[in-house]
């Protein structure tokens, strides 16, 4: 059969065999784009590092583009088809309304480069969110700039820099605990400081005492999730804000986890200095396949001076763009993703502050009611009490049957569910991370746990099943040795 | 609104199952001194037409409605209605990075088209499945140059895209990266090569943010002589009508992606189109997606050479980037497909013939003349005797957004209004363009 | 696992198991909507008929109701998923800026009863389709009030009567051909007439001897599809109408299948009087899982006056509302499908002449094409060339194997195709009507043929797997003996 | 544009293939009679650019900015972006008539669902998958009546809306039924019985028209005394406050379902809803969708009872019926699933609480009162000292669509407005409105 032929063979609907690329629907001459006849008197140029030879580019009518990019869309999986308990990513339902908003013509078609003037409805949805972002995180000025939350990394620890120049002093390192997540030792790296991590306690928390141990006057500040990637509340927070204070160092709130504690506590109630929020996690914007996200980073009073700029300052009524007084400088191109923040303030307006709280509530009641319903096979290895989020152990069920973490979350997807987090945190041997999220109703919790429990069941009974799962879907483990030598 | 599902049947029997009795109690573990004493300062919540009619007040507020003539990276091209309907799809709007490939070949495949296109187009081989915008992957392309040669220098041209050249020194400083810039000079870099440190890499942008096309040969000698690497930052739209970074022996290609399937969306959500030679393929920062086969001997696709990236390879990873911007990527790989590769010569071509029509137009008014004169593409500097602000002012009271003023980014081209054309400017608006300038500037 | 639980297990990508209903979702005091309070002094008004009673409807959450119709998505097949030569419904490909037309707000929220001058944007629309419509068909005047081309032939038949009317004659039949798709004979009796069916000659054309047969002063007209519904072209069709109109009797044009002429013949030259289109076929609009589409009605200049009303006549350059002077009287209840409408107008415009000339002769090439890769085990019944589709008869195959017309069209599932028109028309035993449109590439049409033919090979190698399948879909052959006890 | 994948090559080599040598002789066998001498007078193709700026254009002609108090069967009600996107999906939205069930379940259970609403919602047990809109389904619930009881005469309410009662009135004539209209006396039916030749069916508009509510009890016992079907046109949105005409006792229940899903489209498309009691299963017109097993068990959905229609029954279908609406029925089930039971009564409940203070705010206004003086709901008949056309056009001068003038259909209503409100109108909008009336009035 022609490989570039227009059946759907690739959709899942009626076989779900592999879609060739696009250059297979490519034939010489055929093009889906139309344009006017160039309607000004055409110049002969001569342009310097011009060329005559055509872009390399598939050549296809537009019936054959769109059957393959929907054919495509059928091979995915996605929140829109069911539960997502992807573990620190909070993979919650993402309103509608928030993408009728982002495409509002309004916004959608509006040029960054234009004045404040004639952008006064852009510099006021930025405004109405910082307020509220501020409420929320109990910080006093925030930047929008930061394009996700490693970026929001990145820009606070050039903050925590431009502090501690402030006072002209050079302190080399930054403290993170071993449970961190992946961005925030890259950061700091990239962010020009040494990655200092601390081992965390028997409780699953930073080690007050190893923190004691290792914080000086090198230390630049500590970067920290609350709750922290194994979903548990740090509770000693006060006090290890404060071991951090006392040597002059900033507390940098990672806040892919503030969805479990929305109105509930803030990061500034904790003592901690500088917050990113992942706005596609806590605040509902759909991850788009890998992003676009947004970082947003707030900061206590005596920081805001250093924020990235530009930031909307209201002048007689007016909002106008100002640069803060010591800014560090610019962190994109542009005003963030813009789009993205829009989608969050309209998700916010719609939740409101009871909304906002109800977030917080249900979706550590969802995690904690899912992480009841487990049997034995998943353990959880610290004792208190799950947030947002827990983390189990598939140790014990490798030990007695030989299947791992990985073969659980391979044969969740046969039983109609994305995967959670797999091997993350590191401090958790054959970690599984599970997010439910607080938009799951208890029916879809319950058959979680009900098919998590069944696949631990079947791994006593037929471990091989499990092991060469998974097996409803259109490719199975797929070679990752064989992909290094196509990228 | 509220979009938990949960009845208060619902919560008070989970509650129940779990020993508590209100939902203040899963918060009970949480220490007296982090819970704030007074309540939050927020707003009511409101219903779906009420959140509605809020943001159409808002936007009531911004003038979208303007002829845009601005351009700097973001431009307003035709977006062509097939883009928006394939990549708004929710499977790929509502998935996250494809960790398990085995459900996520949807957007898997999209990005390694997407990436395919990318290399041809710039005639590189290895091309990421994006980052965050053009600036930032300047960023990107900088830590990559010095990792590679262990210099902590670059020289940048001051035609690389202001806010380019401002990120990067924003994070240079703090790793201690030493930016050198060199000036340009009737528009075109010119490198004062004398005392300044060895470089890691040479950076320019083509054309330059002035509009004006640089010497790509020149470059890439000066850079062999310092054994750096060649850096362009280009405009995506014109790879149809000017020769690839890849064909001119560059090392490194970085681009604003937006005209590629994007909105000007306020300038973000965009993208960062990153290509590097073949020899960077392991410091390239950012997701890659490779082809390979599953255990049934069947095609299928998967992220590739994760060991670069920062949750395994931790502060020793390439780059620190997690979530991108792959439906950006999504948008720009379908849009491509649609243009083609006559659609893409063709747009270009339209572009740069109508921008040098306008210029000329533009260059008849009294004490008008171009900033730079200098063989441009599709966006030029213009310089009046009026404030570019007040013209800009004026322009809107008649319909245009009329470019961009330049003179804070470069008081060496002060009065300079940097103008950009795109295909989708008619004649009439052109002309309209060019008499309503006449107007602006008589009164001024 | 709880039925009504939020995993994807629906979805053929993961498995593809039976959807519940909304009622399985549905929990007392869930909901989606919200609305703002009420804002005006509530009364009490006791209203007669007022009911207190909760309306019976399933309490779903907005998240499980879009992931329950998203996985119904997922098990449909589409145009925009692969090819769809369904014969007689011209599944072409319906551009993505038809939609973009569809969806502008300026026509999407304008009420009908809106006066002229509110609203002339879209009078002009009418009237723009109305130009090309009729240059296309050769007639003088049209109404697009017609939702439908079963409504378009109500129409024309009233229009008949009112015609005959105004010579105070009264006719009681209505004659069509044997080959006549079932709204014909349907409309005929609603109309208020009696059927007369003619037989197809041997050439399955109408029998021109049996037709003068047929004719007397009772005949009133006759309705007729050219291309007929076998895909041929009815040679005869200047002398068929002219044996009508010799008993002033009028030919009306069924224009389902007026994609294989458009800019080659006009059914005003083969001597037609009255006209509909099914802008749902030829003109690209979509079909909308069953509707909606749009049959408006062109006739020619002497019936002008007795169309449906009220149809746009510019008054000084502007145009208004205006009831033709002896109109039948409405047909719709405001201006029909006027959504439609404006897709068919944009693609219209987006074609010109050319493109809606090339439409014509790529649909009968693709079609003339793949009639001439099928094998023998297809017969084609009638020598004449096709046009835009064609009937095959899978008689012989049935006879040799028993795999009957159903099972091939059952089994085209399985190869990632839709299936063609089965037994229709009644004339050609075991038919197979296949209509590959103009939008599917050469490489389509091959891959199509190749199927067939794979099929009717796998007919005589094993006949029950073709009999039972098809075997790749979630679902395959439902009892409609059982479903007719459960409506 | 062109949307044919046909390259020059490719119409070559298969024409080739074919032994012709060019497109014109596949039509080699059409009789020359039949082909134009003339060219044809058809406008110039256009590129995708110029397309949509033609269509802006036309646009930019309406005025579909008005606050809008219009209604008679099409309402501005608010429209939630969830059922844009779900029902704009590809799946539905490209894909015919469900004949193939394996790969149609997702319109088919869609389809099944809405039938489910619709019958729960009327009271009735069975509800077919959409006609095309209230007024014709008018004209089937007439069909059905004389089918089933034999009798060419039907007894309708001019509260039925004009363009219902237009309709019935065109076809009866072909179809040699006796339509006897009944008038409204103070705002309701009275049925004038003396003389009628014995109904198939009554039939009313509940509410009807003039937004007033009529009596189901005695319709229901003046049909009974005749044997007479009775047959309501219902306000499909108002079926959260009113009691359900099954509930009345009625045997047929027909409404325009506009304001189930569907933006107001200047009327089309839309949909008719349709349902019946059990008795009257088989004269059904349309589409039928029922529930049953596959091969294998599984639950499946398919088209049902099709005895009944054009293509199986032909000449003696119930209906001629074929394309329908499916499609908008498919957007009135999510839209009603996303309402709820709470949500569909709210809407009803302050759509007629706000008609109510708005008539009350307008009847202060000097010589201005209703029309009927009857007991309403959400819509009602104003009369005022001025012409309703130019009320109309002057308030959309203040950017109100005032209403629908009825002296056209109702000479006996001589300037009268028929002004309806929705749940969407904001207090200040219905403020706004009465201060903009009483500008017009004072100044007509
Ligand atoms: C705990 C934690 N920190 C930081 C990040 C990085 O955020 P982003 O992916 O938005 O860059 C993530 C994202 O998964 C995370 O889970
Ligand atoms: C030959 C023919 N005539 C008439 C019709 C009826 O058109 P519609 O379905 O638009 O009512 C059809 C539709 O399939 C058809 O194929």
């Amino acid at each position: 059969m022609p490989d570039g032929a227009g059946r759907a063979a690739s959709s899942p609907l009626v076989g779900g065999i592999p879609e060739p690329t696009l250059d297979a629907f490519s034939v010489a001459g055929r093009r889906a784009s139309s344009f006017p006849p160039l309607d000004v008197p055409e110049q002969r140029l001569d342009l310097p590092e011009s060329t005559t030879q055509s872009p390399g580019l598939p050549e296809v009518a537009e019936r054959d583009l769109v059957a393959h990019v929907t054919r495509l869309a059928h091979r995915n999986f996605a929140v829109d088809l069911g539960a997502y308990p992807l573990g620190s990513c909070t993979m919650k339902y993402n309103p509608k309304v928030c993408d009728w908003a982002a495409e509002h013509p309004a916004f959608r078609d509006l040029h960054p480069a234009a004045p404040a003037a004639l952008t006064e409805g852009a510099l006021e949805v930025i405004s109405e969110i910082e307020g509220i972002l501020c409420e929320l995180t109990g910080m006093a000025r925030a930047t929008f700039q930061p394009p996700a939350g490693a970026a929001g990394e990145m820009t606070g620890l050039l903050i925590m820099r431009a502090y501690h120049e402030s006072k002209s002093r050079h302190p080399g390192v930054v403290i993170i605990p071993d449970s961190a997540h992946g961005t925030n030792p890259a950061s700091v790296t990239l962010g020009g400081y040494r990655a200092l991590q601390i081992p965390s306690n028997k409780r699953g928390m930073v080690d007050i005492d190893a923190l004691r141990a290792a914080v000086d006057e090198n230390v630049a500040g500590l970067m920290l999730t609350n709750p922290n990637t194994l979903g548990l509340f740090e509770t000693d927070i006060v006090e290890i804000a404060k071991v951090i204070h006392d040597v002059d160092g900033l507390v940098y709130y990672d806040g892919a986890n503030l969805n479990a504690i929305l109105g509930v506590t803030r990061p500034g109630d904790m003592g901690f200095d500088i917050v990113h929020s992942n706005l596609h996690k806590t605040f509902a914007t759909p991850h788009g396949g890998g992003g676009p996200g947004a970082g947003p980073v707030a900061v206590v009073e005596h920081l805001a001076e250093f924020l990235p700029g530009p930031i909307p300052v209201r002048i007689d009524g007016r909002l106008r763009w100002e640069q803060p007084k010591r800014s560090i400088g610019r962190v994109h191109g542009h005003h963030g993703n813009f789009l993205v923040v829009l989608r969050a303030l309209t998700y916010m307006r719609a939740l409101g502050g009871e909304g906002l709280r109800r977030v917080a509530e249900r979706s550590v009641l969802n995690a904690r009611y899912l992480e009841s319903l487990l049997s034995e096979d998943f353990e959880i290895p610290y004792p208190d009490p799950c947030m947002h989020e827990f983390v189990a152990s598939a140790a014990a069920l490798k030990r007695a049957t030989g299947v791992r973490a990985m073969d659980v979350a391979k044969a969740l997807l046969d039983h109609g569910f994305h995967a959670p987090t797999m091997y993350f945190p590191l401090v958790v041997e054959e970690a599984l991370m599970v997010e439910p999220t607080e938009t799951e109703s208890p029916e879809t919790v319950e058959a979680l746990a009900q098919a998590l429990n069944e696949i631990a069941a079947a791994a006593h009974d037929d471990p091989q099943y499990v092991q060469s799962s998974p097996h409803r879907t259109p490719v199975s483990r797929p070679d990752d040795v064989l992909a290094a030598r196509h990228p | 609104m509220d979009f938990t599902p949960h009845t208060a049947d619902d919560v008070a029997r989970m509650l129940n199952h779990l020993g508590l009795s209100e939902p203040d109690d899963l918060f009970s573990h949480l220490p007296d001194a982090v819970r704030p004493k007074t309540s939050f300062d927020l707003p009511e919540p409101l219903s779906e037409l009420e959140v509605m009619s809020h943001i159409d007040g808002l936007g009531r507020l911004n003038r979208s409605d303007l002829i845009c003539f601005a351009g700097g990276g973001i431009y307003d091209h035709h977006l062509p209605p097939v883009v928006r309907s394939l990549t708004m799809r929710p499977e790929f709007v509502t998935s996250y990075t494809p960790y398990q490939s085995e459900v996520s070949q949807g957007v898997l495949q999209m990005l390694f088209e997407y990436q395919s296109m990318v290399a041809t187009l710039t005639g590189l081989p290895v091309a990421n499945a994006s980052l965050y915008d053009g600036p930032s992957s300047g960023l990107e392309a900088v830590n990559l140059a010095v990792a590679e040669k262990g210099r902590p220098v670059v020289w940048i041209s001051r035609g690389v895209h202001p806010h380019t050249r401002q990120i990067i020194v924003t994070f240079a400083h703090a790793r201690g990266i030493d930016v050198v810039e060199h000036p340009l000079v009737e528009g075109r870099t010119t490198w004062s090569v004398e005392g300044a440190p060895e470089p890691a890499a040479l950076i320019i942008a083509q054309p330059n943010y002035l509009g004006v096309i640089e010497d790509y040969g020149a470059v890439r000698a000066l850079a062999d002589s310092h054994d750096a690497l060649a850096i362009a930052e280009i405009d995506p739209m014109l790879l149809g009508v000017l020769r690839s970074p890849g064909n001119a022996g560059f090392d490194v290609a970085f681009a604003e992606g937006q005209p590629y399937g994007n909105p000007m969306s306020f300038g973000g959500p965009v993208l960062g189109v990153f290509a590097v030679a073949g020899d960077l393929l392991r410091k390239l920062p950012g997701r890659l997606v490779g082809e390979t086969l599953d255990t049934e001997a069947r095609t299928a696709y998967t992220l590739t050479l994760r060991a670069r990236e920062q949750d395994i390879r931790r502060e020793k990873a390439s780059s620190n980037i997690c979530t991108n911007q792959s439906l950006n990527a999504v948008a720009a790989a379908v849009h491509l497909a649609w243009l083609g590769p006559q659609g893409l010569a063709e747009v270009g071509h339209q572009s740069v013939q109508k921008a040098h029509y306008l210029a000329d137009e533009l260059r008849r008014l009294p004490e008008v003349e171009l900033a730079a004169d200098a063989a441009f593409a599709r966006e030029f500097a213009l310089r009046t005797p009026a404030d570019p602000e007040v013209v800009v002012t004026k322009m809107a009271e008649r319909g245009y957004l009329a470019g961009i003023p330049i003179s804070g980014d470069y008081p060496e081209y002060r009065g300079g209004l940097l103008v950009a054309v795109t295909e989708k400017r008619t004649r009439a608006e052109l002309d309209g363009y060019s008499a309503a300038m006449q107007e602006v500037l008589a009164d001024a």
